[in-house]
């Protein structure tokens, strides 16, 4: 079986294709690319058909050597985990590609170029949460940056080059100082019975606890700025606030992933003793996040600045998910992690809608769009909803696991994350106020409503967060095997409830 | 200690001697170099401590060396040195103050410092084996012995050392050799040029230097009605190494024209 | 004492003295061929001797692990692969040179002089270059296959001079260009002194000029150290030199600005090559043993350099002195490399040079395209825009730099990675964080540049890209196809050069 | 317990309508307030139909269930989609279809000529969907999807007309304050969870009786801070005046009959909690006796007359909340009263609804004035609304009402005398209150300027007012005819031993009698007999002042809450950008300065370069000289 | 007497000539500094060529003088182009690259 790169491969041949296309048939182009994301899509589907749910182990595993010098391979293979976030991915990118229909227009570059870029990335975004070799995927992790990097820097708006170079920056020292740790992980495997960059074949290493809390750092801190966690956030809003809104999905629905993703592929699982030590100090990190993030998007006057403000948020949720190191927090942060990247695409989508229509991104320059334009405020609305976790939405389940799952081990950082839930209110409900309500403001008249294409792109979006908000079973069943195996191999169980003890 | 472990006994005597007098000199002569004003007299002073190494090659049994050193060293390299050095102009002398904020210091601290530690480092050293003398080596003659290992054992070298003798001639050919690629103009052609020329001042030809002026030198421009002196006067090549005197201290007081103007 | 001819193995010193042989033509050529036919005659001989050169290389690959010439030189796997990288990046290099609109007409004329003007007009050439060229790969070809310190130091001044020489021919700018000459030369002539110094103490110390003398000598020497360490420390300065490692490195950012542009990419990935697999060969056998006395020496000039070499490009407005500076960094990694001191240390290196010298003439081949009528454009600010202009080019440069900076899928990533995991396994943990470090500050700058490219507007200037000549064309692409396969595809030449680079002692 | 099938459409129906409103658009707006209010009334039939199911079964077997899928199962956290029909949810069920049915007609008319009644209908049916859900669910879990899912019906309703910023300001505050509420709730499901490993309702009470006290007092209190947001209690009271700027059939509905009795029910539900976890018990009580006397103390200064009956809500909630604080025996006569209020309060709204709807949206009492002759059935409607709230016996306020000031005065001690006298006192200000509003809307001279026409509303609205008036009359007495309710819901409270009578109920009701006479009296004399000023008169005391600004809530949180807040907000997107990044730019600059001053070692002479490489020389030599000593 | 001697004076020699490199600003008494280093050099392998006893140092100290030779060339060549276009012979003079 071959699926994995069955899947890796279509979206780079769709770029290829894309690539060979002349120049000036900009539709043709759009149009190829959308069929290719909607093939991926469908793959993608079809193979998690395939999927067999209760088995703990790397499902659909392939295997080549790749440089045998180092005893590097290209292997593959994915668990609950890696299926839910590729589903994600695969799904966003005919989304994005369809939402975004225009905005590759006025760019540094031509149409065709926007769109080569696209499947290159969605190639890569498939491969990133596939690759079983940490080689593989540390390749994967640094060169989805420059496919990123030209997004923005070509295609965004206001200080495009800027944010794109601080994105870039930022990933790369963090990728520099993974690269250490790798390295080191490299020589030990070395020592220890061959060289080897095996994911399972790593976690077997024997090393002193300060080797592991140093390695440890090295792969935290990269995915820690990747995920944005507070402090290493900076580069996050700015780079939002001038990718496209198609770009902003993207990374942050799908890029950013990669950063929790690895804490839980890599972090927990090569490092369980530094995880363990360095827990405590994820969590008041991650606390801070969450209740950073949310001030800070409170006090946003751009609109894609607050998301971005908002993601910081949600990404603390997850991360303290992870470390709470517990099986609901655990599935918690992997189902957040796929909600996100549908309730951020939604509010992104139709923020950047907003902002094309209207010319401007500064929240205070909308207002009234309910009268204007209902269904795309309602769209807004929706998007809004999810994002603060309003229950019958698909974040709610998973917002409320991790706190749960935190609670039950860690109470005070659980407790103290929950007020986010109240600034979240905040956060989304003064946006929606002044964008939506009141009085319409001069000059938004005549703002056209979405139009069909549009209303195409954001419906499977709306149903997703809907439906999973009721029914997330599928996915939880993806995810639990995989949780319980993380968890117990950390040596954790869940906390048994006290009151039996109270007898 | 090297001191200890070589005893290089055999004609202690008269080397002994040889050196000491010598090898102050080469010192002093070496610090010479850096000391004088005038690049000529630096040459000279290399000279000599080329040729007292010479002396020394002999003394320790490299009679061929030593007179490679005197023929090729010293008889040729350092010609072409003083050939150089008169054409940039055999007595341009260097201003000794220093230019380069803190380099003197530096360079006086680096080269204590580097002296004192290798001598120091030098005191230190021990072979741990027992010197042979060049003797032996040399039982069949010197250059014998030379000529036997540069055509068995470095013949290579050899050879390739004459593909580093091409390329410094392709090089100094490169650098210095002017191709004709322009006829030579005739004294026919740059007479009609000087008459057809932009202006006819200079058709009657150059001042000579000296005129009209104070003095009568070669190196002392001629001086102009108006009392300033005439640049075209003197030789250019003599301008371009220096040499032209200041001509102001020549000049006769200025004509004050503007007063005529005024009339 | 009876004389003995000497047996020289002439075919395993084919390579080197078919260059010389193709050289010696050359300066025929340059005696008897019109001047109308010398550049197109120059041109196809000095490919053409290296091509042979390089088929002659392929010949004898499994010959090695022997000495030849009365134990001048050693051919070993190493050497090969050298041997091998050095031809290769010459040949993209010469396609550099071909286009003489870098070099001056006639160099004995004065800057500005009418005689230099009628030069220019008449299409004069300075075609002597070939040779000279050739002359120089010879040098590097014997640099790193030298075994005993005779070889070693001819082999040094025989790469030296040429490009001694060439640094000063640049047809525009050429105050600068001379100047880079004079410097280059009057340090190189600095630098070998005390690497002939520090021979003598070697030799003083074994006895031996041979390689394996000496290192016979470290192994079980007598005495004690102090020769030797002083032996090591100036040779170790000649070498360091001529790497451009912190605090020898002065001349570089001079020369490489003022060279002509063909000649700096030459001389940089040339000589990189040249300088590092001497360097590697005298280190990993001769000083092994004596490890302990200069790893940390080394260590301490590795992480100077890295992170002098990236904090000082960052300050750069000039594209030429800034990949000099970026090529100082690239010296301290390949350091590292060095002290590894290990198999793995050596394969990387010698993967590191040849990934690193064909990116290097191929950013050098970008930087002779971008052009006013001045001739070429280095400073920064006017190549604003270059991917509007250009996007080819433009692309070509910025993949040339991401192999700089080692980002994945390049092969400056399989480089980095493979010599920094070597220094780890060999305990250098310093010199990697370092290495890391640097990398980071590195990549600050490399990004700049793309910056620069794509994502500012062009200033209309006068600032326009050639169109690449075919030669040109063909260096970019190969740099640009190698640096890309060599990403994503590196296993064969990494298991050809497992297989092959192991020194003989 | 028994299983069901059909419970889910009770919540299906009203959900299917708001889908189908919300996704049909437009195309709807000609039918798609009738099939709004056809689905509500279904489901008001399904309701009927599990009734009357219900009665035909023995007690033990009324509670029904039923499990909808598996909705969150990770570990030992298993929630399932489920719901549960039980004797307390059966009187909520009916209650929230009927009186919401009521209500939709009455909107059929009183929203004809708003472009967006299709809109408001959806919303409707959204809230009923969600309240059912609210009282239908069989877990914390279950319930807090409906616990909020009301608070965004509340949301989009008051918001309605959220091109007015005020009204949209009204909606986002009356959401963020529910937050708050629910973050108790989301604390409470977490402790329990933690503790007992179980959220559902039967999972809980079952673990109640070996959990620690320290937990159950604490889960209590969380389910209290809950209550006090979507009840709007003490302290969370704030948003609930400001809803008033819904239509007025939200207020009648939302903000009066159902969603701010929710606190209520979850207390209710939770008795299992309250009653082991006496101080969160005590707590719930001192919260309703403080809410009771602040809403009654706002209500006597209000001049909107929805926001009068605003505070009176959140008085008579006061009233629930305090009867339920006072454990087994005043839980049935906690839901009495709110069944009842749910009636009288709803009908009273629907009658301001009337009178707003004559006088050109017109709220300021002090505008209206001798209504009585043009609004004859509204006022007579609101009349009956008006002596039952008063408890006049016998309409139904008297018999809910006075069984909590019963209760509460026979909740034993000192504590009892306290809560006793507060009731009582809370009666005779309501009925201050309660009779400005009549005097200054139906009685005396008129006050409206020259464009109002006041006129009755046509019947579609007045009827559901006369049901509701109907309701308003008998309701007291069928619930507590032979103690009916309290029989119906014994069966879900554990009964205590009964408490040493203080008062008997005779002489409570004299007292209640006595107070409420007072308080008619001196609104009697204050309004009836004076002329009312057109507009509000400035000369009052500091008093009227202060229960005119709703007792400084507003200022309160304010200038506790939110200015900091700003601040806070406003420091630290400042930080964000100095500090932390800052920090980053820093780095930069750092590695930029450091690489600008390095350049100068290039100083171009090169000499200055061979004296660097003779001090490397020096430097290597120097540290073998150190090495060989 | 001993051999030693030659070797501290050839380090004295050297020393002198590095100092000279940098501290003498007319490029030809620059270059001959270096020369001098060279000499320095040579005195050096003849004098180990006597400690150990076989003539390979000889051979080296020639081999050094030719390449010397060429050296001297090449960078008279050099020098002399440069103070052609310059007029000046000044080392200090050439300070257009820095930085």
């Amino acid at each position: 079986m071959i699926w994995l790169t069955f899947l890796m491969a279509l979206p780079l041949a769709g770029s290829v294709v894309v690539a060979a296309l002349p120049k000036t048939n900009e539709k043709l182009v759009k149009q190829v690319a959308l069929f290719t994301t909607l093939l991926v899509m469908g793959a993608t589907i079809a193979m998690a058909v395939g999927f067999q749910r209760d088995n703990v182990e790397l499902q659909f595993v392939e295997k080549y050597s790749w440089i045998p010098s180092f005893g590097i391979n290209y292997a593959l293979g994915i668990d609950g985990l890696a299926l839910v976030l590729i589903l994600m991915s695969t799904i966003l990118a005919p989304v994005v590609v369809l939402a975004g229909w225009n905005e590759s227009h006025g760019g540094r570059w031509s149409v065709k170029v926007f769109y080569t870029l696209i499947l290159v990335l969605e190639t890569m975004m498939i491969g990133v949460f596939a690759a079983t070799d940490v080689f593989l995927f540390y390749v994967i992790f640094e060169a989805m940056l420059i496919p990123v990097y030209f997004l923005i820097g070509g295609y965004g708006t206001g200080e495009r080059s800027a944010a794109a170079v601080k994105f870039l920056i930022y990933s790369l020292f963090g990728g520099l100082l993974m690269l250490a740790s790798i390295i080191a992980l490299y020589v030990m495997s070395g020592a220890q019975g061959g060289h080897t960059f095996d994911l399972a074949s790593l976690s077997h290493l024997q090393m002193s606890s300060t080797t592991q809390n140093l390695l440890f750092l090295g792969f935290f801190i990269a995915f820690a700025i990747k995920a944005p966690l507070w402090p290493l956030h900076t580069w996050l809003p700015d780079a939002a606030e001038s990718a496209t809104p198609g770009t902003s999905v993207l990374l942050l629905g799908v890029l950013d992933k990669v950063g929790t993703f690895g804490m839980i592929r890599y972090c927990l699982t090569l490092f369980p003793d530094a995880s363990k030590t360095f827990t405590p100090m994820i969590l008041v990190l991650a606390v801070i996040s969450i209740i950073y993030g949310a001030i800070l998007a409170i006090g946003q006057r751009d609109l894609k600045r607050l998301i971005a403000f908002t993601s910081i948020s949600h990404f603390g949720f997850i991360t303290m998910g992870i470390f709470a190191m517990t099986s609901q927090g655990y599935s918690g942060a992997a189902l957040y992690m796929f909600n996100h990247g549908f309730s951020t695409a939604a509010l992104f989508l139709v923020g950047g809608w907003m902002i094309s229509r209207r010319g401007s991104s500064t929240i205070a320059d909308f207002g009234g769009l309910q009268r204007v334009t209902p269904v795309m405020a309602w769209m807004f609305f929706l998007a809004g909803m999810s994002s603060l976790a309003l229950p019958g939405l698909s974040s709610f389940v998973s917002e409320f696991l991790v706190l749960v799952g935190t609670f039950t081990r860690y109470p005070v950082h659980a407790i103290i994350a929950t007020f986010g839930i109240v600034l979240a209110a905040l956060y989304i409900l003064i946006p929606v106020q002044k964008a939506l309500h009141g009085p319409t403001t001069p000059g938004n008249e005549n703002l056209p409503d979405l139009n069909l294409r549009e209303k195409i792109a954001i419906a499977p979006v709306i149903a997703i967060i809907v439906v999973l908000g009721f029914y997330p079973s599928p996915l939880l069943k993806v995810i639990n095997p995989a949780a319980t195996h993380v968890i117990a191999g950390l040596g954790f169980s869940d906390p048994v409830p006290t009151s039996g003890n109270n007898e | 200690m090297i001191n200890l472990a070589i005893q290089v006994g055999q004609t202690a005597a008269p080397e002994a001697t040889l050196f000491w007098i010598l090898a102050p000199l080469t010192f002093v002569a070496a610090l010479g170099m850096l000391l004088v004003k005038k690049a000529v007299h630096s040459a000279i002073l290399m000279a000599f401590v080329m040729i007292a190494l010479a002396i020394f090659y002999i003394a320790q049994g490299a009679p061929f060396l030593g007179i490679v050193q005197v023929v090729v060293y010293t008889g040729a390299v350092m010609m072409l040195f003083l050939f150089i050095l008169m054409l940039v102009g055999v007595d341009s002398s260097d201003s000794l103050t220093e230019t380069i904020r803190g380099l003197r210091p530096i360079a006086i601290t680096a080269a204590l410092g580097f002296g004192g530690l290798m001598l120091s480092l030098l005191a230190r050293a021990t072979l741990g084996r027992t010197v042979v003398g060049v003797e032996a080596a040399n039982a069949q003659g010197n250059v014998q012995g030379i000529a036997h290992l540069l055509f068995s054992t470095f013949v290579w070298p050899f050879e390739v050392v004459s593909a580093l003798l091409i390329t410094a001639a392709l090089g100094a050919m490169v650098l210095a050799h002017h191709h004709r690629i322009q006829e030579r103009p005739t004294q026919r052609q740059l007479s009609i040029d000087r008459f057809r020329g932009e202006s006819l001042a200079s058709a009657a030809g150059l001042p000579a230097p000296g005129v009209f002026a104070r003095h009568n030198a070669v190196d002392v421009p001629a001086l102009l009605p108006d009392g300033t002196a005439a640049a075209a006067s003197v030789n250019a090549s003599l301008k371009a190494r220096g040499d032209v005197l200041d001509s102001s201290v020549f000049e006769l007081g200025r004509v004050d024209t503007s007063v005529e103007e005024e009339k | 004492m009876t004389f003995t001819a000497p047996v020289l193995n002439y075919s395993l010193l084919s390579p080197i003295l078919i260059l010389l042989v193709g050289a010696l033509i050359g300066v025929l050529v340059e005696a008897f061929v019109s001047k109308a036919l010398r550049p197109v005659t120059q041109l196809s001989i000095t490919i053409g001797t290296l091509v042979l050169s390089l088929a002659q290389v392929w010949k004898i690959r499994n010959e090695h692990s022997t000495t030849a010439a009365m134990g001048s030189v050693v051919i070993d796997g190493p050497a090969i692969l050298l041997q091998a990288s050095i031809l290769i990046i010459s040949i993209i290099s010469v396609f550099l040179i071909a286009d003489t609109d870098h070099f001056t007409a006639l160099a004995a004329s004065l800057p500005g002089s009418d005689e230099e003007r009628h030069a220019v007009q008449t299409g004069n050439q300075v075609t002597e270059v070939y040779p000279l060229t050739l002359f120089a790969i010879a040098g590097m070809m014997l640099f790193p296959i030298s075994s005993d310190l005779i070889t070693l130091f001819v082999a040094l001044e025989m790469l030296s001079l040429p490009l001694y020489l060439m640094a000063g021919l640049s047809r525009r700018r050429r105050l600068a260009s001379q100047e880079a000459a004079l410097k280059y030369f009057l340090l190189g002539a600095f630098s070998s002194a005390f690497f002939l110094f520090g021979m003598a103490y070697l030799y003083g110390y074994s006895g031996s000029v041979n390689f394996a003398g000496i290192r016979e000598s470290v192994v079980g020497g007598s005495g004690n150290d102090v020769l030797l360490l002083i032996g090591i420390a100036f040779v170790s300065i000649g070498l360091l030199f001529k790497v451009g490692a912190v605090p020898f490195h002065t001349w570089s950012p001079d020369v490489y600005q003022g060279a002509p542009t063909p000649v700096t990419g030459f001389m940089a990935a040339a000589t990189k090559v040249a300088a590092f697999g001497a360097m590697l060969r005298i280190y990993y056998t001769v000083f092994a043993n004596a490890q302990w006395s200069w790893t940390p020496l080394l260590s301490a000039v590795a992480i100077v350099t890295m992170l002098f070499g990236s904090l000082v490009a960052i300050a750069q407005r000039d594209v030429k002195r800034m990949l000099a500076y970026s090529s100082i960094a690239h010296a301290g990694f390949l350091l590292a490399g060095v002290i590894a001191l290990n198999k793995a240390g050596l394969d990387a290196s010698i993967f590191y040079l040849f990934a690193y010298g064909i990116a290097t003439v191929g950013a050098f081949a970008i930087v002779t395209l971008v052009r006013d009528s001045n001739g070429e454009v280095t400073d920064l600010n006017r190549w604003k825009g270059l991917g509007k202009r250009s996007p080819w080019v433009a692309t070509a440069f910025a993949g040339f730099l991401l192999a700089f900076a080692g980002i994945p899928l390049t092969s400056g990533f399989i480089g980095k990675f493979s010599i920094f995991s070597a220094a780890y396994e060999s305990g250098a943990k310093g010199v990697v964080i370092a290495g890391v470090l640097s990398s980071a500050i590195a990549a600050f700058f490399y990004i700049r540049v793309i910056v620069l490219m794509f994502f500012t507007d062009p200033i209309q200037d006068g600032t326009t890209v050639d169109i690449p000549s075919g030669l040109t064309r063909i260096t970019i692409i190969f740099s640009i196809a190698v640096t890309i396969v060599l990403g994503v595809f590196p296993a064969p030449l990494l298991t050809l050069i497992t297989n092959f680079a192991t020194f003989i002692r | 317990m028994m299983t069901s099938t059909s419970l889910v459409y009770l919540i299906a129906l009203p959900l299917a309508g708001a889908a189908i409103l919300l996704l049909a658009g437009r195309h709807s707006d000609k039918w798609g307030h009738l099939l709004a209010t056809g689905l509500s009334g279904s489901s008001f039939l399904v309701g009927l139909y599990q009734l009357s199911l219900m009665l035909g079964r023995s007690n033990g077997q009324r509670p029904i269930t039923q499990k909808l899928f598996e909705w969150i199962s990770v570990g030992s956290f298993n929630i399932d989609a489920g719901l549960m029909l039980d004797q307390l949810s059966i009187c909520f069920v009916l209650l929230i279809t009927g009186v919401g049915t009521l209500i939709h007609i009455y909107s059929i008319s009183y929203m004809s000529h708003d472009p967006d009644r299709r809109r408001f209908f959806a919303f409707l049916n959204l809230f009923i969907a969600a309240m059912l859900l609210l009282v239908l669910g069989n877990s914390y879990l279950n319930l807090y999807v409906g616990w909020e899912g009301v608070g965004l019906a509340s949301y989009l309703l008051i918001g309605f007309w959220n091109q007015k910023p005020a009204y949209a300001t009204a909606s986002k505050k009356a959401f963020v304050m529910n937050r708050i509420g629910d973050m108790g709730l989301s604390f409470a499901i977490m402790i329990a969870f933690a503790t007992m490993g179980t959220v559902s309702f039967s999972g809980v009470k079952e673990a109640a009786g070996h959990t620690s006290t320290a937990a159950l007092t604490g889960i209590g209190i969380m389910l209290l801070v809950a209550a006090t947001g979507k009840s709007a209690q003490f302290p969370l009271q704030a948003w609930l005046g400001d809803a008033m700027a819904g239509p007025t059939p939200v207020s009648a509905l939302i903000h009066a009959a159902t969603m701010v009795t929710a606190g209520v029910y979850l207390i209710t539900r939770s008795n299992f909690i309250f009653d082991a976890a006496p101080t969160a018990q005590l707590l719930v009580v001192i919260v309703g006796a403080i809410t009771l006397m602040f809403g009654a103390l706002i209500g006597t200064a209000k001049d909107d007359i929805k926001k009068a009956l605003a505070a009176s809500t959140m008085s008579q909630i006061g009233y629930m909340i305090l009867g339920a604080g006072l454990g087994p025996v005043g839980y049935a006569f906690a839901i009495m009263h709110l069944l009842t209020h749910g009636f009288f309060k709803a009908g009273m709204f629907l009658g301001a609804g009337s009178v707003m709807h004559g006088m050109n949206d017109e709220v300021n009492m002090r505008k209206y004035g001798a209504l009585r002759k043009f609004m004859p059935i509204t006022f007579a409607t609101f009349g009956l609304g008006y002596l039952a709230i008063l408890g006049v016996p016998p309409f139904a306020g008297f018999y809910s009402k006075d069984m909590i000031i019963e209760t509460a005065f026979n909740s034993g001690g000192s504590k009892g005398v306290i809560l006793g006298c507060v009731t009582l006192l809370g009666a005779g200000i309501t009925a201050f209150y309660m009779t400005r509003v009549m005097i200054l809307t139906f009685t005396g001279k008129s006050r409206w300027d020259d464009q109002a026409h006041p006129h009755e509303s046509p019947w579609l609205m007045w009827l559901p007012m006369a049901i509701l008036a109907i309701g308003s009359v008998t309701s007291g007495y069928l619930l507590s005819h032979g103690d009916a309710l309290v029989n119906w819901l014994s069966p879900l409270f554990e009964s205590h031993g009964e408490h040493a009578e203080l008062l008997s109920p005779v002489v409570v009701s004299g007292l209640a009698l006595v107070m409420v006479a007072v308080g008619v009296a001196i609104a009697f004399l204050k309004y009836s007999r004076n002329e009312v000023a057109a507009v509000a008169p400035d000369d009052v005391s500091i008093f009227t002042r202060v229960a005119r600004q709703d007792l400084m809530q507003d200022r309160f949180n304010e200038a506790v809450f939110m200015r900091p807040g700003q601040v806070l907000t406003d420091v630290l997107v400042k930080s964000d950008e100095a500090v932390i990044d800052g920090a980053v730019r820093g780095v930069g600059r750092l590695a930029l300065g450091s690489g600008s001053s390095l350049r100068g070692i290039q100083t171009g002479f090169v000499r200055s370069y061979a004296a660097l490489i003779l001090i490397g020389a020096v430097v290597l030599v120097a540290a073998i000289w150190v090495v060989t000593q | 007497m001993n051999a030693a001697n030659y070797l501290y004076l050839s380090a004295l020699l050297f020393t002198i000539g590095a100092v000279g490199v940098v501290v003498r600003r007319n490029a030809i008494v620059v270059f001959m500094c270096v020369e001098l280093m060279l000499n320095a050099a040579n005195l050096s392998f003849v004098t180990f060529s006597r400690i150990n006893g076989d003539l390979n140092g000889q051979v080296i100290a020639f081999f050094t003088m030719v390449v010397a030779a060429c050296e001297v060339v090449v960078g008279l060549a050099i020098i002399v182009t440069i103070y052609r276009s310059r007029r000046s012979a000044s080392v200090d003079d050439a300070s257009l690259l820095k930085r």
